[in-house]
């Protein structure tokens, strides 16, 4: 299994999740984080003094599917989260050990 | 430009109207017990009224904003406050309260600048100018506090999508072009809807604002909102209410501003603001139940915004008629005003598919149309003290004419004013903010500040 | 059901009440400037009080919930200023200030639908009742208020877990059969423990609620908390205040309020009005001081809680008194509901082990008490301005057993009251919300809202 | 310690002040339908000074400070209004307000634990002593509320560092040193800059505190933030507020409150609270202006918390004016303010540099001297009813002169007492936290307590 | 080393964390996420408008323990945070190349 | 590619920041996390109830940074996030299988 971590924009999320369910995807977790990188921040102010703030909000999705899987998934995502602007975010890839179900116990490919 | 101009002006000020006389200053005055208890009373009302706008509109609207536009709300009633205010005492109070002038359209310039409002020293003396029993200037003041909530609550219509620029510009003109002259019709003395000028066309029974403020602006939030068009991503993304605290909270100042609003219009203390007050109170009661109640049978759950929103309407309904309506009609005008203004805000908006963000039209529009309607069904001359006002159920029907004439006139007034306004902003200085900047935020995008950094 | 209901109650109020004659209008009228006073100070205050309730008590119940429940706190507050205020006027205000019926126990149907509480029009003039030198319409707002807070306050007792529909249901029958009952014992002009009735058997100084609000409450509040059972995961998890921000907010917005809730039980701005005030300021003064001083003292750390807490029970337990004791006993009075409470809310409770939410029986029923009986230990001349109420402090022992009389009382109706109720509730709707919906929180599961999406 | 000394007082105050003769009991009694306009305003303009502190003064800053200290604001000023409150009526009001001693530097002992103040009971009367038109205990809260406020004001300067042990011990001491002289100086009858006072050496024009609330308070924050150092970081992180709503909602509910503040100050309902009224608005507005259109202009983005301090800016700026000048002038002097005050918050404290953590002196200071000024250039004869104080405008030097005088003194009393106070605090029980407890933040370190619990 | 990260319910937190720092588990990180899953949201509404949020609020908790601890803890994870009903989350489990304890410098194991 | 998983203290967030911008780091993803450890919690008391909080605010960032970097990055937040006190914190390295910038599709180290 791999565990695809994404960093996208705030409003693409919705989409994200329905390109995403409609390729089969049955579960994922979303948080909320702030990014560095190229995309520039904005500048704040407060009484006259000026500051930049570099950390941007984004939305970090991480979506665990089967190793087969995975690069459609990939692909999916890349395509709708996409806007062509700098800050578009990236993908993490990273190979899953294990997976169990709680409520079951199931572990491995069948707790997805 | 406005550099110039504000230094301008500051120079007119210090030197101004020590020539204006105070035409209407009369033998009644301020050492006078039942003057101090009137003004008294009044000025508590000013301050109610102002508490309306901020902080309870502020957060009653910025409560169901997006985390990323509530600055942005509170922005437009702060900045409100300043221009209206301002505007006010330069020239509104007068087209408002001055003299007809353009056949009685609107008042002329008989109060530019306060004149003839402020006490002035004559021959060793303070001669104080009075309007009833009030000193002129805290009727000023009182109108005043109107004449800023009116064009925030037009705000809602177009939240989290305009320029704050052409909002303060926008609202600045629709203060002069469209509420001066409804101001003037309804409440000054020699106005054509005057309920208190014998010489009226249609007197209005319009106590504290049912056309004035709360259709007005309704129609034009209506209008905004048709202008200009939806947010992005609206219909497709889920909008919901940041902060449900904030607009609970807002909802409890505006009602207890409401009292000002409405019992204040009594200009005054006397039996009129205690029926006003009472009335008020039991209209904001029953709207609230009214739409909770409907709520709860429709969709199994009542909400915290609708009860909210039922009080407002109720309250808003109530506001043409606290003055000519018994208490006991006010539960039922705020009955029905929470239920009509539940379908409205519900099937009617999400069927006609228009995106009033905050159901301006839907709530105010409503109520003011309601509200008039109601006061001329149910006037009772043991409120207004005589038996010209009787609304339709004493068997008159000439009251309920006037108001119908009041309402036709205010949503012409309203409509065309509101466009042509937005079409020559449009033109100019545009109206909107760009899409990405709306994405981003109002907050960050057009004031440079984040509402809450809780990291 | 109560679509139906509603309807029939709307063609009842529009035309109702033409028939009942003002028996008690006299000439004093609003024409009078003392008259004027004394209404404009009523009316502000009625607003106060409104405040107290929302956003007051919403603010303060609202921040000492978990998150998810902060809704159903501030839908509360809002759903009992709807429905208290409509029951009032249907037949609460008859019931508290009608004529004594059933011996006594509670007022009778002569004000039914404020029948005899507005203005009529009689022979082409307004007539408008006066109760003192009050329009009985503001006196009945006025009271109104009170109607409204008190079973607000009990809410506070079973706060994250009683369903919505019964809390609505308890709350207003518990107004008619608890509140009503004990607001015409005490304030009628015929109850038999009102102190302005010659006659009364035990005529007690409660001036502005200590009994029929705080004491009452709060008994009713630990009578819910310990047939409803403690919250799931009491004890086990930490159930902190979600926003002490909001605490504190909302506790000052009552202690601005509370000048209305005492100062304004003067009914008219005179002698007892200021001394109220003063009173109470101070005595919420030194309640703050003294919880905040035992905390520091025995945990090193002032909290914002403590202080808060400590503030309002001082103003709850000077409000029997304000009336009868002068400010310097009002710092007394606090500094002892300061730290009465604290060991209350503390050491007591944690022993006795039930799960009073939000300490309502702590805070208010123990104030309730002590007030009660401070009012017969310091009750002076000077304030009340008569002998007859003297405390104990100046060797007179009547009063202070009419204190006991009263709090006896006012415990047994709330106690026999409460419990009848939540019987008959319990085994009928129900009373508690499922654990699952529980542990969700109370905003989704009964309002399908969340407070906060700050996403 | 403090709980002996609790008890002492107790004990002191159930038994005191039956001697004290009421020597300015008048003839003027409550009765008086005037009298009883005047008390019913001031009550009122009372509660909403208290209400600038809690929750306006407390918003405001609280909005201000980082999420980590959120309580520790509110904290400060619920213990100051339990603190201020009881220190004033056991000795402040009679060091303010009592017979002058020590020649005239304060008041003396006359009013210790409200002697001469309460209603007394002679011989089977109550008999009400009066100031003015007021019944002294009502002058006296309705002062109480100024003394609460001004040491608030200056928590902002030492906010998110001081140690609360520390900020109690200083403000009372403060209050005691610096504000009692002071209101002595400018507001007693014997006042040797009382207006009111015929052989005042400089009659002061500060209608409603320039010099004694907002100059002094300024000014000690200065002392405050330059001998205390700056917060741990400061110039190296970030501090933006953490919750700008909180800031706009005290701003707002600052501005309602100030009308009681500035028209509460003519202690009675007449011309002067109308003028004050009005006045005070409009100067709120245009400082908001001009503080919104010069960050505009510098920066290209109008801010919320720029709109909120040039309308405070503003406020504060009018507040020894507004029994003086006329509205427009108002204008002029808000006007003034905000832009000065923009000044002096930007430019002028980034380049010295210290850390006036809410800008106290920026504000309050500022526009304490502005204001005084600016009453000396444009007091008008139709606002103080005599050309005794007549300003520059109108060709008259002595008036400005008394109050570059007021100025003066208040500077030099306020520097030296706050010095003094903090040199001894700081080598006695310490004035900061350690650096450990101000990076966790002071609502954990010191009251063990967390503002927002959103899990 | 193992990463283990494990989605649950609010409630579970204190009892989870309870039971492994009883088998001696000395440290873990939680965050605030919303879970997409087999869960059914909830039904909101404002004014009428009533929409679905299909993202609930669960917690994330990672726990870094030695590769020969890896079973026991997954074990009593999945044992107390289990309710039995839909939605009582997942276990993750990730191969840790390395771990450095801040304060000392320490890495591997030791760092624990 | 390394993903570099680090829990500092708040306040140390910006120096890190403007520590690894300076050896090159481009970009880096933080969120809000509470954690648990050695570090004892701060006791909190509502009304005279008091317990503890075991669960401290904590920063976690985020960075991937190609394979013959992760030392020098390690090494730098360790230094820069050390204060010596306990709490410091943790730094774990996971290995990433890939990683793709969305804006653009690239992947693996030239996404970075
Ligand atoms: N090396 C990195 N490690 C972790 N997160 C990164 C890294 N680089 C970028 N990110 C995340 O991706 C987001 C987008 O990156 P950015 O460089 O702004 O734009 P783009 O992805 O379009 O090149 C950042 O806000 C950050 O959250
Ligand atoms: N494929 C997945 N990838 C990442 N997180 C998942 C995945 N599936 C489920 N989750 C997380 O686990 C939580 C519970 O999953 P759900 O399907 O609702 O119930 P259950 O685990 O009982 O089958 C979800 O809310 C989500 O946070
Ligand atoms: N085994 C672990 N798994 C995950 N996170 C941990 C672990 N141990 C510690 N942490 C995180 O590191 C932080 C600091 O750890 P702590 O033991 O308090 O201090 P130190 O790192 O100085 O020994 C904790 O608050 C927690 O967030």
């Amino acid at each position: 299994m791999k565990k695809i971590e994404t960093i996208i924009r705030h409003f693409k999320l919705e989409e994200v999740k329905d390109a995403l369910t409609e390729i089969g995807v049955q579960g994922m977790t979303v948080s909320e984080v702030r990014g560095f990188g190229r995309q520039k921040g904005h500048k704040e102010q407060y009484r006259g003094t000026e500051y930049t703030v570099d950390f941007l909000p984004k939305v970090k999705m991480e979506v665990v599917v089967g190793d087969d899987d995975a690069e459609r998934v990939i692909e999916v995502i890349q395509q709708t989260a996409r806007t062509g602007q700098i800050g578009d975010g990236k993908i993490f890839v990273i190979d899953l050990e294990n997976m169990i179900r709680i409520r079951t116990g199931e572990s491995g490919e069948s707790a997805l | 430009m406005s550099r110039s101009l504000w230094l301008a002006f500051g120079i007119l000020l210090v030197f101004a109207p020590a020539s204006a006389v105070a035409e209407d200053a009369t033998p009644v005055t301020l050492d006078d017990a039942a003057v101090k208890a009137d003004t008294a009373w009044v000025l508590v009302c000013s301050a109610l009224v102002l508490m309306m706008t901020a902080p309870g509109l502020a957060l009653f609207y910025g409560g169901l904003v997006r985390k990323k536009n509530v600055l942005s709300v509170l922005m437009q009633c702060a900045a409100l406050i300043g221009l209206m205010s301002v505007v006010w005492v330069v020239c509104g109070y007068s087209f408002a309260f001055g003299k007809s002038v353009l056949g009685g359209f609107i008042g002329g310039g008989d109060h530019l600048l306060l004149a003839g409002v402020l006490p002035e020293w004559v021959e060793g003396n303070v001669v104080v100018p009075m309007t009833g029993t009030l000193p002129t200037s805290v009727h000023m003041v009182f109108q005043m506090m109107f004449f800023v909530i009116t064009p925030a609550l037009i705000c809602g219509a177009f939240a989290e999508r305009m320029k704050f620029s052409a909002m303060c510009v926008f609202s600045v003109l629709w203060g002069l072009l469209v509420y001066c002259p409804l101001a003037h019709w309804v409440w000054a003395a020699d106005g054509w809807l005057c309920s208190g000028n014998p010489d009226a066309s249609f007197p209005l029974l319009d106590f504290a604002g049912g056309a004035v403020v709360h259709l007005s602006s309704g129609v034009a939030a209506l209008v905004c909102c048709l202008l200009m068009g939806p947010r992005v991503g609206f219909g497709r993304e889920a909008m919901p209410p940041h902060n449900l605290t904030y607009t609970a909270i807002g909802a409890a100042l505006l009602w207890v501003g409401w009292f000002g609003f409405n019992a204040g219009s009594a200009l005054g203390v006397n039996a009129l603001a205690a029926n006003a007050f009472v009335t008020t109170h039991l209209a904001g009661a029953t709207g609230l139940l009214g739409w909770m109640a409907i709520e709860w049978i429709q969709s199994g759950r009542p909400t915290v915004l609708g009860a909210c929103t039922g009080g407002v309407a109720g309250l808003a309904c109530i506001t043409p008629a606290c003055g000519a309506v018994s208490p006991l009609s006010g539960l039922v005008i705020g009955l029905l005003a929470g239920l009509i203004c539940y379908v409205m805000c519900t099937s009617v908006k999400n069927r006609l598919g228009f995106d009033d963000s905050l159901d301006v039209f839907g709530v105010h529009g409503t109520s003011g149309v309601l509200g008039l309607l109601m006061a001329g069904v149910l006037a009772s001359p043991a409120v207004t003290g005589g038996e010209e006002f009787n609304g339709l159920v004493y068997g008159a029907t000439g009251q309920f004419i006037n108001q119908v004439a009041g309402i036709l006139a205010t949503t012409a007034l309203a409509i065309v004013g509101t466009l042509l306004l937005l079409l020559v902003l449009r033109a100019t200085i545009g109206l909107r903010v760009d899409p990405d900047g709306e994405r981003e935020g109002l907050d960050l995008n057009q004031h440079g500040e984040e509402g809450y950094i809780f990291l």
